[in-house]
């Protein structure tokens, strides 16, 4: 068996950009990681975590609670989750599968900011 | 359409720290001397665009007129509102005055004769400036 | 818990004396099967940093990041005393603090991770 | 021919950062004041600048990661969001001014008050943005903001004394009239304007808007060498025109239309039509440079989709952003304030930001988990680190110098 693949959480995967396999969309960031024990009480990582209700924390100070308090005036309640089963290579990316529902501020600005410009579904000429 | 200007450059010199009250004679002299620093760079210009007046087009000349004769006037404005701390050096802000006031007529009489038509007198209005722009500089050069 | 529960958390050993905080955590892959395809990142231990300022922006990692010479050298003096605590040597965590069984002396330094793998 | 198109984006990149509206006055400004005793400065920057650019490039090549992931990936969350603060407040007052600027540029051509000229060019801009591809849109202003090279031919008709302007750039001194401080403070001025952190955070971004991989090593390197000291030659050209027209003269340049005299005393008509059709499509490329930097930026940050190779409602935060941006810096124009003051405080801001931006690059360029074999050599990292000891040192000093000369007085 090879050796058992080794991580620096802060270093590798902490506020890495997270890029979706299929058509390599740019996901979000690695805002940070859900921990849950083992059955010998050692923790592992299970999903990573993303939005402000996941960086308002780490980022901490008047700035991380505004961002907070933010997410959850618009009806957020816990930071959107990808599970750990979904990655698939941690590079200098960390690249998911599975099916994914776009962040919440992404299709507010989709269906009332930029759809009704005209030329928003169509390539660049 | 750009009575903005003046009062942008005044608030810009504000903030330089040009139109602060004089304090002494000294600090008096100094701003006049910038003062007639900033005119006679002004006047240089509008002589060399004179100068090359055939080289130019009308729009251009226009444009560098019109920027030229705002920044004289701005700084007029602003030199003639510092109160002179004394009597001497109340003479020599009139004596400035004089010479950047004359700067001013000159350069607002080349932008008319070019939003008209063209400049008249193109070697006449050289020498002119030429003048004004020797005796700004010998000013500067006494009281910096 | 979140990953973010435990950096910067401050660190103690068996005596109850500040031993640093909790700079980065170093994962291996051997945890629980997720999902019957692949094994979860475990928590293998922790790098303590003795400073409170600072990151060590990989320098810690001794093959990986060799350059520039001057900024490993600050990074590494400034944490030259970066320890690292196994999981098996952390006791339990209470409220914020990680309480460690072993005292302050008999742990390892970060360096040493790095000079085993090569021999 | 295909060749020579593929190193435009280090050309507008390059203009972006040596002859957007700050700069273009800021260089006749310094010539007209200090002649090419300065020229130093920019010859450093040039290197400073093709240094970390190469550096950014390679990594774009090789990982697909832009500058502004870097930044937040090896700095955190919190040093990252300061640096985006500040870079941002920049980036926005900067779009205002190279809108200005194109804005200026048209009212010389044709007599027009600029502020009319401002909301058409920022719709043009928002548009081209909007719908041009990547590729065209660094075609046509990188090759056309090359009109400015009519400053070198300007130079060259004037026939200057070129012992003179020889003897003033290898005696790095302030003239006679002009103090030490005020020398150093144009010295940051212009080292803060060739290094410019947008210029990095745009070719980056470019280079994976173009789809770089490690084949395209060698076109990311060519874009650095031929773009930076082509942008790193107007600027003397500019500094150089002004030395001999207007340093003999006393005349201190504050406005463009100052800038452009030399050349149209030099090269008549066409030049003057050709000077302002270069400064145009230069202060125009800065705007779209700027803007699309402000978008790459924040979208970086978070994380978001970005980029001109997905259709717009792919990327919506990101032409959310760029619109937001657009309106804003418009409506700030709009107030009158002067753009060529704006930028110039923003250089000396910027310079003080620097090492933010450029720490982390220098680092990720020698982390082999992202560079594989690629990593920095020795020539690159003992450069790397000499500018970043440089650049620590002029984040320092920028803002008490400006304070202490009153912005250069």
């Amino acid at each position: 068996m090879t050796r058992a693949r080794v991580l620096h959480a802060q270093l590798h995967l902490l506020d890495r950009q997270v890029v979706h396999d299929r058509d390599g969309r740019l996901v979000c960031k690695v805002d940070d990681l859900e921990l849950d024990f083992d059955d010998q009480g050692r923790p592992y990582v299970t999903a990573i975590l993303m939005g402000p209700l996941a960086l308002g924390p780490r980022m901490g100070g008047v700035l991380g609670r505004l961002m907070e308090g933010a997410a959850r005036l618009l009806g957020a309640q816990a930071p959107p989750r990808i599970p750990m089963a979904d990655v698939s290579r941690v590079a200098s990316a960390v690249h998911v599968g599975g099916d994914l529902e776009r962040p919440a501020l992404e299709r507010w600005v989709r269906t009332r900011l930029i759809e009704p410009i005209p030329g928003a579904r169509h390539e660049a000429e | 359409m750009r009575k903005a200007w003046p009062a942008v450059l005044a608030g810009v010199l504000v903030v330089a720290g040009c139109s602060s009250p004089a304090w002494n004679d000294r600090d008096y002299e100094l701003k006049a001397a910038s003062s007639a620093e900033a005119v006679g760079s002004t006047v240089e210009v509008v002589r060399l665009a004179v100068g090359g007046d055939g080289r130019l087009t009308r729009p251009y000349l226009k444009v560098l007129l019109t920027n030229a004769a705002e920044q004289v006037q701005g700084v007029n404005d602003q030199f003639g509102g510092v109160q002179p701390p004394t009597e001497r050096a109340e003479q020599l802000g009139e004596q400035l005055l004089k010479v950047t006031e004359q700067a001013e007529k000159v350069v607002s009489g080349l932008l008319m004769e070019v939003r008209r038509d063209r400049v008249k007198d193109p070697s006449g209005a050289v020498r002119e400036l030429a003048q004004l722009g020797e005796s700004l500089r010998r000013f500067q050069d006494d009281h910096e | 818990m979140r990953l973010s529960d435990l950096l910067g958390s401050p660190v103690r050993d068996s005596s109850g004396e500040v031993v640093g905080q909790v700079a980065d955590v170093r994962l291996v892959q051997d945890g629980p099967l997720l999902r019957q395809v692949q094994h979860a990142f475990r928590v293998a231990g922790l790098i303590v940093v003795a400073r409170h300022t600072g990151r060590l922006f990989g320098y810690e990692r001794g093959p990986a990041i060799k350059g520039p010479w001057l900024v490993k050298v600050l990074v590494r003096a400034l944490h030259h005393n970066t320890r690292y605590v196994p999981w098996e040597q952390v006791d339990r965590i209470d409220g914020a603090d990680i309480l460690l069984r072993v005292p302050k002396r008999d742990l390892a330094h970060v360096s040493d991770l790095y000079s085993e793998r090569i021999s | 021919m295909k060749k020579f198109l593929g190193i435009t984006l280090g050309i507008l990149t390059a203009i972006g950062g040596f002859v957007d509206i700050g700069d273009l006055v800021a260089n006749a400004l310094v010539g007209s004041r200090f002649g090419m005793s300065l020229a130093w400065v920019v010859l450093l920057g040039v290197v400073g600048i093709c240094v970390f650019a190469e550096m950014s490039g390679r990594i774009a090549a090789v990982s697909g990661r832009a500058v502004f992931d870097l930044v937040r990936e090896r700095l955190g969350p919190r040093a990252g969001l300061a640096n985006l603060g500040a870079s941002f407040f920049i980036l926005v007052m900067t779009v205002a001014a190279e809108i200005g600027g194109a804005a200026l540029a048209l009212e010389l051509a044709t007599g027009l008050n600029y502020l009319l000229c401002v909301p058409a060019v920022a719709f043009a801009a928002w548009l081209v943005m909007w719908r041009v591809r990547f590729e065209t849109l660094e075609r046509v202003f990188g090759l056309a903001g090359l009109a400015l090279v009519i400053f070198v031919v300007a130079l060259w008709q004037l026939g200057p004394d070129w012992g003179q302007l020889w003897h003033q750039a290898s005696h790095p001194a302030p003239p006679q009239d002009e103090g030490v401080p005020t020398y150093l403070y144009y010295a940051i001025a212009l080292l803060g304007g060739a290094m410019t952190p947008y210029e990095v955070f745009f070719f980056s971004s470019g280079g994976v808007e173009e789809k770089w991989t490690r084949r395209d090593l060698s076109v990311s390197r060519a874009n650095v060498l031929i773009g930076f000291p082509l942008g790193g030659l107007l600027s003397l050209a500019i500094a150089a025109c002004a030395a001999t027209v207007l340093l003999p003269a006393h005349v201190q340049v504050d406005s463009l239309d100052q800038m452009v005299l030399p050349v149209a005393l030099g090269a008549g008509q066409v030049g003057l039509g050709l000077v302002i059709l270069g400064v145009f499509a230069a202060t125009f490329g800065a705007t779209l440079e700027v803007a699309l930097s402000s978008g790459y930026s924040l979208s970086q940050y978070f994380g978001w989709q970005w980029g001109k190779f997905v259709r717009p409602r792919e990327a919506a935060r990101f032409h959310a952003t760029i619109l937001v941006v657009m309106v804003v810096a418009t409506a700030l124009i709009l107030t009158t304030i002067d753009p060529i003051m704006v930028t110039e405080y923003s250089l000396v801001f910027s310079a003080a930001a620097l090492p933010l931006t450029y720490l982390p690059v220098l680092m990720i360029a020698n982390d082999r988990d992202y560079m594989q074999d690629k990593v920095n050599g020795i020539f690159s990292n003992t450069l790397g680190t000499i500018f970043m000891i440089l650049l620590v040192a002029v984040s320092i000093a920028a803002i008490p110098l400006m304070l202490a000369t009153k912005a250069g007085q």
